[in-house]
């Protein structure tokens, strides 16, 4: 199965959902239950279309841009409408495609809304969209259309019962990405013009050839500030906790699963490669930045009260893990980035799924209102909730654990963080410790203890069925990390100046 | 041939008086004249202009070589910018008029409420006048 | 054949977990029971075709991974080593699941309820873990099961969540053990980074033939070094052992007592080429040995609690194990074979594991008995469970080390190594000489106490005999017989504790030291103290029952500074960080209405207005050429 | 040959009627509504379509010379070189290319000129449409006939390339508007008008001494002269006095694009004019003026691009900054339309902060000007014709504040579909990819040049723009009233409506229309 052949598949993947969007949108007859069930069937199209992408890419080869699917849009700025997909994206759609199963499946029975549904099936149309546009002012393009649909998904279904919080919340993560990804934009700008094009694939097998130094590091700046807010990095997190607080269990899953990951895709796939020379000045504050965000949100998670903040400063700590990888610039540094950031996607997806279904029985998410003694009154989501926490902490054998085992050693053995490099990678790993003990609190408080009267229902069957892929995607990348770490394998040293040997 | 400075400053004074016209009177007519004066001025200044030779101030070293434009681009210049001029003040005294209409007085004073900083300011005057009757 | 059996006693018990939790709630104890004597029959398997057919390098378990340049494969190694522990670890899991299907008999109440399902499945998950531990043939796939077992600890620590004392003892014993395994997470990461591999076979083959840098395995020495330090419960990081006794009983023989805190030697026995070019880590580990002996065996002499009172013991033979494969860099043993060298300290792991799991399993039945874990509700068992004493009563001699009982041998061969060593000439041989010497005397000291508080004593009972269930008693008989019999094993030794040597000095002064010891603590009520512990001066019980007042320290200098940087955190998160995000908004409303004071609606301003500006940027511009 | 040449320097100059087509069809549209009124007042219908007729020929005229390719000089004079020593022609020299452009062309039809007519066209049908109903309803004539004028003026003003031309259209293009605004007669209408007038005469002012100094600098008032002694390299008084000139006349010209601190009538004379009117201002007004803008400095004055491209950077970022902060707080829906179309002045003139040296450069930061207003008019078009419609059917009429379009999207989903979009559009964020290409566009210049203030200053004001645009697209999926009657929609709101709607989509679909306004040359 080499050749050409399957080129309409990546061009269908972004189309499919987008165009159910559209006819969701324009269809006000339909059912909200019926609309869920409809982007459920979408979205499992997509999967499976997906699944098919990547077993004819990884039977390509995932080395090399596989699929790819171009056509002229706008010639007067170069910009080609072009896709691809390599060992780096195949992950992140599959990973995509299936949270948005999920979270429409997630719908057909939590408060339906076929609004709801058509931004899910916008972001995740706009997400794979990202991950696979080979042009940069399209993969910019893409990497904005998620913004407005998820604004309507905090502020429209956010969690309203204190007046004006959604709105404020949605406006504060619209407004700071939006500032976060027009500076990225001028960087992006310097890039295209002073190379001439906008082709990513170029770009990389340029490596930065014909850009200065400075000028590299100015792009290089400019990229990462607007991809940092997205990520999000220490010290421009402040947007993710309300945003989370007040999101839907929707929003929040596709926020953690898929929104944070198109900041740091955009790290792998554009600022490092095309910029090696100024990430290389870029990449010790970068690194300097992913410690202190794990140090930091780990100690503010510790005396967080509400479970659903802390579930997103504790994102912020993991992506500080993603952030680390990158800014080692080794091609371990970067696998365990992109791991890490798969495994983030599925963990923390899990974990808001569960912190929803807490806080739709309770209406709270405070941690001393939903507490004690979960393990007794409703054991399966008490069950849910260990494992998400125990994934969360990093346990080794669990999907976390690689992504940070890799990263801290990319660190370790980065020549890019300089004489940081050591202490950074330290530094990360007793991020673990305090990892341990913000979950072991929230176990504490909510999981054990002696239950109080006033019970809810434990988790239905459909909620377990919602949860439980994600569950098994948790273990089954802990205990088989073979398949993924192969993908992305080979595919970094591509991205690395010279192949990213390690001196 | 008098010399080029003597207009000019002329004109400076002219623009001068008709900015301090425009900005220090409150009754629109006299702000009306001020702005003539300003008009006038410019007039003064492109006519003065024109009695340089080709090529303008660019070409005074140079004797030779200059290409002059048969349409003798000052004075016409200057006419156009007095029928502008009388338009203006056409399409002004009409607005005049209607001010004078609206409110019984040409003082600029008199029309300040869609500043919004203005005492008078109301957000929307319409509702607030259908709420007051 | 070798490899299916490893797999197997890896995979059953994790196979039981899985399907003690997905199948009928009733069929929980058949799950649990079946996968750990399937484990126990795989390792004894293993053990044989080990034995017969020599060790087998990979056996393929979870693929591999690719990280960077290197290949990580997720593969078992099976060899004698590993199929002894195997088998210890199988049959004390077994004794300990069958005797847990009678210790938690019933629901409980909605007060307390005994949870047993997920017990069971923890256990077995914990015995996966920990077969996973020992046959692990790479480091990371050693760390998951080293973390999963800490996982498991912790879920059975905290079993009785109800409980406030099981839950703070709990997260308690996750992180104390967790900090230390950061050391281990780093260890690989500088190996990875270091030496290319983190193949326990290719690492130690490595360091045999000095192919690894010596910083690098300096380094990497020290971070196992904490790992173990953390795991096996030594000074500094031993606070969470007697903590994790709010665990249920037959979860603190198997997993505080017999298998997961002994895993930490075992790293290092598994790893000793490793840890021999690395001399100066080992002496630190001698170090903390020592005084963990010491400090913990004085500890166990003033506790009011059985349990306690095991742990502090436990601390105690860890630190020997320990210690004794600490010294192998200082004996010289003519080959310098490290099978040989680390043979004294599995020996005294295997004993050790016998002996503990049944002291402990029979406290449970002491603690079944009388209600409460506190000495001072206990006494009279020789009157009233005889059998039962009896067992306890080889438990605590095991313990002392009094001849022939299984511990005095593998204590004694400890003792062995460390006067090879003093011999040598070294101060750490010297040092662990005389720590285990004095540490003979203190435990023999507390074995004697804990006999005549618990077997003789005041009966506090009704005089109705107490019933036993026979799955609680079973198990102790099953244990009894390793312990007693333990000397047996070494007239024909596996090749694995070839290397053990008894000097008869050191033997001869030991077994009398504990003798007398013993012998002193149980005549003890006779001469007029019910408890030689009283005997001790108030000050020094106070010190001694707080364990030197180690965790007030913690305490002060981790726990309380965490806390409070972590509310500065968070008020620097709210008040500097996000304040600049909050103040926007005010700014800009402010910005706003600040230059809407320029809209006075005056139509001259407005003419103002472009006058001045045209002047400034004249101005500007005419400045600018 | 001899006799052609001579014919050509005679100085007499020739007309052609085509390439005028765009400036004329207005004009006689105009005056046949005239000459209809007069003999039969109080006509409606057939004035509006006279009106009609006369922008499409228009819109015909741009459409078939855009097709037709070709660049039109027209109104040449030829011009005689002063020697002394001899009379009579002698050879041009090669600098002003005689062959194309003899002395000077007053009028000449470029890519440039075609695509700011027909931007200007489409908003002056737009308006018309709009105001049928509105301020068109009782004044058909004088708003028919003051808003032609202003199109030709406007349309004009993009093929003038001398100043006097330059002058005249953009006097042309300006004073009509203040009749249009005067047609709510009221004392708000007056204010209104006044306001704008006296800011139109200051800035009439500043504009003509500005012309008066490039005047007595050069000598001359054709542009392309003008270019070509400025770029000869001037003494340094004469290059003092010329760029004195130059920002004179761009302050003159700086009202009309509402570049802060030109911009402060903006607000009140949107708030006192008639809706649609105030959309004519702010897309057919301001086209004018920043085609007037583009002429003058793009072809007449690149030469001092150092002095007025860092003005214009500093202005640019100031008026979008001022514009949005003060918008961020509106509550009535035309006075933040008001403050942001002050912000998106912004935007538009942009570019040419990156104006460099090279010819190209001048070019690129036209083509982003150009390019960025085609975009704001056609989503400015779609945000007044829901704003118009809203006017017209709600209680509080012209002043409506921002709340009455709580929950819009309950009772006209389409109506409220397009204006989200639009107001997408404007802020530059998918699903408005029109804008936020359009952004690209407008940045690519000052991003290549590095003007890096300049340029994080604007990426920055993308998020202050978005806080308000996006305040509005919220009230309108609040929850609100659902028992508001339905619209009914008159068939020319209809069209402005859907006509918009299809503008915003198509182009956002097919933005190579807006990157590629302005493939060829600037002249």
């Amino acid at each position: 199965m080499t050749g050409t052949g399957y080129t309409w598949l990546l061009p269908v993947l972004v189309l499919l959902p987008l165009a159910g969007a559209l006819v969701l949108l324009a269809v006000p007859l339909l059912s909200d239950r019926l609309a869920a069930w409809i982007g459920t069937a979408i979205g499992g199209v997509t999967l499976l279309l997906s699944l098919l992408a990547a077993f004819v890419t990884w039977d390509r080869g995932f080395g090399r841009m596989q699929l790819q699917a171009r056509t002229d849009w706008i010639s007067a700025l170069g910009l080609e409408a072009s896709l691809g997909l390599d060992g780096v994206s195949t992950p992140l759609v599959l990973l995509t495609a299936l949270l948005a199963v999920l979270t429409c499946l997630h719908l057909t029975r939590a408060e339906p809304d076929r609004l709801l549904v058509v931004c899910v099936l916008t972001v995740t149309g706009g997400a794979i969209a990202t991950f696979t546009a080979l042009d940069l002012l399209l993969f910019f393009v893409a990497f904005e259309t998620v913004l407005i649909p998820m604004w309507f998904v905090i502020g429209v279904w956010g969690d309203g019962r204190q007046e004006g919080q959604p709105a404020n919340a949605a406006a504060r993560f619209v407004l700071y990405t939006a500032a976060g990804s027009a500076v990225m934009l001028l960087g992006i700008i310097l890039v295209i013009t002073r190379t001439g094009t906008s082709d990513i694939t170029e770009l990389i097998q340029r490596g930065g050839a014909g850009l200065s130094a400075t000028t590299q590091t100015v792009a290089a700046v400019l990229i990462v500030i607007g991809l940092a807010v997205k990520t999000p990095m220490w010290p421009l997190h402040t947007w993710l906790p309300p945003a989370h607080t007040i999101a839907p269990t929707t929003g929040s899953v596709l926020l953690a699963g898929v929104l944070l990951k198109l900041g740091t895709y955009g790290l792998v796939r554009v600022a490092v490669p095309i910029l090696p020379a100024g990430m290389a000045n870029v990449a010790p504050w970068l690194g300097g930045f992913a410690v202190t965000g794990i140090v930091w949100a780990g100690l503010a998670c510790l005396v967080e009260r509400d479970l659903k903040r802390l579930v997103a400063l504790s994102s912020v700590a993991h992506m500080g893990f993603v952030l680390l990888g990158v800014a080692s610039m080794t091609p371990t540094g970067l696998q365990g980035a992109l791991f890490a950031n798969i495994a983030h996607g599925v963990v923390s997806a899990l974990l808001f799924f569960v912190v929803g279904a807490l806080k739709d029985r309770q209406h709270s998410s405070d941690l001393q209102q939903l507490g004690p003694g979960l393990r007794d009154r409703m054991p399966r989501l008490g069950w849910l909730l260990t494992f998400g926490a125990v994934a969360g902490l990093g346990l080794p054998g669990l999907a976390v654990f690689w992504g940070e085992l890799l990263a801290v050693a990319g660190a370790w053995q980065s020549s890019g963080l300089g004489m940081l490099n050591r202490p950074f990678a330290v530094i990360a790993a007793a991020g673990t410790v305090i990892a341990a003990a913000y979950w072991l609190r929230v176990l504490r408080v909510l999981w054990q203890g002696r239950p109080e009267p006033g019970q809810g229902p434990d988790a239905t069957r459909h909620e377990t069925v919602t949860m439980m892929p994600l569950v098994l995607a948790t273990v089954g990348l802990g205990l088989v990390p073979g398949p993924l770490l192969g993908a992305t394998a080979g595919v970094v040293r591509l991205l690395l100046p010279g192949g990213g040997a390690v001196p | 041939m008098i010399h080029l400075l003597g207009p000019l400053v002329l004109a400076s004074v002219l623009a001068g008086l008709g900015v301090y016209g425009i900005l220090a009177r409150r009754n629109a007519v006299l702000v009306l004249i001020g702005a003539e004066l300003l008009l006038n001025a410019a007039n003064l200044l492109l006519v003065a202009a024109s009695t340089l030779p080709a090529g303008g101030l660019a070409a005074l070293g140079q004797a030779t070589g200059q290409v002059q434009d048969p349409l003798i681009p000052g004075q016409s210049m200057a006419i156009f910018v007095i029928t502008i001029a009388a338009a203006e003040i056409g399409v002004a005294l009409a607005i005049v008029l209607l001010l004078f209409r609206a409110r019984g007085t040409v003082e600029l004073t008199a029309v300040q409420e869609l500043g919004e900083a203005s005492a008078t300011y109301t957000e929307t005057p319409q509702t607030a006048k259908a709420n007051g009757q | 054949m070798t490899e299916s059996a490893a797999l197997l006693a890896v995979l059953l018990p994790a196979a039981a977990a899985v399907f003690g939790l997905l199948t009928k709630r009733s069929w929980a104890a058949d799950w649990a029971v079946l996968g750990s004597a399937g484990a126990l029959i795989a390792a004894i398997a293993e053990l044989t075709l080990v034995s017969t057919d020599g060790p087998v390098s990979s056996i393929g378990l979870l693929g591999s991974a690719q990280l960077g340049s290197i290949t990580i494969g997720l593969d078992l190694r099976s060899d004698q080593l590993s199929a002894v522990v195997a088998v210890m670890v199988a049959l004390v899991a077994l004794c300990v699941q069958i005797y847990s299907t009678a210790y938690f008999q019933g629901e409980g109440t909605a007060e307390t309820p005994t949870r047993y399902r997920a017990y069971a499945a923890t256990v077995s998950m914990f015995t996966a873990a920990m077969m996973l531990v020992i046959h692990a043939g790479d480091l990371v796939l050693l760390l998951i099961g080293w973390e999963v077992m800490g996982l498991a600890s912790y879920l059975l620590v905290g079993h009785h969540s109800e409980r406030a004392a099981a839950r703070a003892a709990a997260v308690k014993a996750f992180l104390i053990t967790r900090t230390g395994d950061i050391g281990l997470v780093l260890a690989v990461v500088v190996l990875i980074a270091g030496a290319g591999t983190t193949s326990i076979a290719e690492l130690n083959r490595a360091a045999a033939e000095n192919e690894i840098g010596h910083g690098t395995a300096v380094t990497a020495v020290l971070l196992l070094l904490a790992a173990v330090v953390g795991k096996s419960a030594q000074f500094p990081l031993h606070t969470w052992l007697p903590d994790a006794m709010e665990g249920p009983t037959p979860v603190s023989a198997l997993i505080h007592a017999a298998t997961m805190v002994v895993a930490g030697v075992f790293l290092v026995a598994r790893m000793l080429p490793l840890f021999l070019t690395a001399p100066g880590a080992l002496q630190i580990g001698a170090v903390l040995a020592s005084v963990s002996m010491v400090g913990a065996a004085l500890a166990a002499l003033a506790q009011t609690d059985l349990k306690r009172l095991l742990a502090y013991s436990t601390i105690s033979q860890v630190a020997y194990m320990l210690a004794a494969v600490c010294v192998a860099s200082d004996r010289e043993l003519g080959s310098g074979d490290p099978v040989g060298l680390a043979a004294p300290g599995v020996a005294h792991l295997l004993s050790h594991g016998a002996f503990k799991a049944l002291l402990f399993l029979a406290a449970g039945c002491v603690v079944h008995i009388v209600g409460s874990t506190a000495l001072a509700d206990m006494g009279g068992l020789w009157r009233t469970h005889r059998s039962l004493a009896v067992l306890f009563g080889i438990g605590l001699l095991g313990l002392a080390g009094v001849p022939p009982f299984g511990g005095f041998w593998s204590k004694e061969a400890v003792l062995g190594a460390a006067e090879e060593a003093a011999h040598a000439g070294t101060w750490v041989g010297w040092m662990v000489l005389v720590a285990g010497v004095a540490t003979i005397v203190l435990t023999g000291l507390y074995a004697g106490r804990a006999w005549s508080i618990v077997a003789m004593g005041r009966t506090q009972l009704s005089p109705a005999p107490h019933h036993l269930p026979a799955a609680m008693v079973f198990p102790l008989y099953l244990l009894a017989v390793p312990s007693v019999a333990f000397g047996v094993l070494l007239l024909w030794p596996p090749e694995v504790l070839h290397g053990l040597h008894i000097q008869p000095g050191t033997a001869i002064t030991g077994a009398l030291l504990a003798i007398c010891a013993v012998a002193a603590a149980l005549a003890a009520p006779r001469l007029g103290t019910a408890d030689i512990a009283t005997a001790l001066p108030a000050r020094a019980q106070t010190v001694l029952l707080d364990a030197f007042g180690f965790d007030r320290v913690i305490r002060v200098l981790v726990v309380r500074p965490v806390f409070w940087l972590a509310t500065v955190v968070k008020a620097a998160e709210h008040d500097v960080i996000d304040a600049y995000v909050r103040a926007t908004g005010p700014t800009t409303t402010i910005a706003g209405k600040l230059l809407r004071l320029a809209q006075t609606g005056l139509a001259s301003a407005y003419a103002a207005w472009v006058f001045v500006g045209a002047v400034v940027i004249t101005v500007a511009g005419m400045a600018l050429v | 040959m001899l006799t052609e040449t001579s014919a050509r320097l005679t100085g007499v100059p020739s007309i052609d009627l085509v390439a005028l087509l765009p400036v004329i069809a207005p004009v006689v549209a105009l005056l046949l509504i005239l000459l209809a009124d007069a003999l039969r007042p109080g006509l409606r219908l057939p004035s509006d379509l006279i009106g009609l007729a006369g922008l499409l020929t228009a819109a015909g005229g741009v459409a078939y010379l855009a097709l037709d390719g070709e660049d039109r000089n027209t109104a040449c004079s030829g011009g005689f070189v002063v020697t002394t020593g001899q009379t009579g022609p002698t050879r041009l020299p090669e600098s002003l290319s005689p062959a194309e452009f003899g002395f000077g062309c007053s009028y000449v039809v470029s890519d440039l000129t075609l695509a700011v007519q027909g931007i200007v066209l489409l908003g002056a049908v737009a308006c018309l449409l709009l105001a049928l109903n509105g301020p068109g309803a009782k004044d058909r004539t004088a708003h028919h006939t003051l808003l032609l004028a202003t199109v030709a003026g406007a349309t004009a003003l993009a093929g003038a390339r001398d100043l006097a031309t330059l002058t005249v259209a953009l006097e042309t293009a300006t004073l009509p508007t203040i009749g249009l605004i005067a047609l709510r007669r009221d004392a708000q209408g007056a204010q209104a008008a006044v306001t704008m007038l006296l800011t139109a005469i200051a800035s009439l002012g500043m504009l003509l001494l500005g012309i008066g100094l490039l005047f007595l600098a050069t000598g001359s008032l054709y542009l392309f002269r003008i270019a070509d002694v400025l770029a000869a390299g001037p003494d340094r008084p004469v290059l003092v006095v010329a760029v004195a000139g130059a920002v004179l006349s761009l302050a003159g010209i700086g009202f009309k694009v509402s570049l802060v601190p030109f911009h402060m009538w903006t607000p009140d004379t949107y708030a006192g004019a008639p809706l649609p009117i105030a959309a004519f201002l702010s897309t057919v007004s301001k086209a004018a003026g920043v085609s007037a803008a583009v002429v003058l400095l793009g072809i007449g004055l690149p030469a001092l691009h150092e002095a007025w491209a860092p003005l214009i950077g500093i202005l640019a970022v100031l008026t979008m900054t001022v514009g949005n902060l003060i918008a961020l707080r509106q509550n009535v829906a035309v006075r933040l339309l008001a403050w942001s179309t002050v912000a998106q002045a912004g935007w538009v003139m942009l570019p040419f902060a990156a104006a460099g040296p090279s010819r190209d450069s001048v070019r690129e930061a036209t083509a982003g000007a150009i390019g960025y207003l085609l975009a704001y008019v056609v989503a400015s078009l779609a945000v007044f014709a829901v704003v118009v419609l809203v006017a017209r059917h709600h209680r509080s009429g012209e002043e409506h504040t921002l709340q009455t379009y709580r929950g819009l999207s309950r009772t006209e989903p389409v109506a409220s579909a397009v204006l989200a979009f639009a107001l997408l559009c404007l802020a530059g964020l998918p699903p408005g990819v029109m804008g936020l290409i359009a952004k690209v566009v407008a940045l690519r210049p000052v991003v290549d040049a590095e003007v890096w203030p300049v340029a994080v200053i604007a990426a920055l004001n993308v998020a202050l723009a978005l806080a308000y645009y996006l305040r509005w697209v919220a009230l309108l999926v609040a929850p609100g009233d659902r028992s508001a009657p339905r619209w009914r929609l008159r068939p020319a709101e209809g069209i402005v409506l859907g006509g918009a709607a299809a503008g915003c989509l198509g182009l956002s679909v097919g933005a190579e229309v807006i990157a590629g306004l302005l493939p060829g040359i600037l002249h």
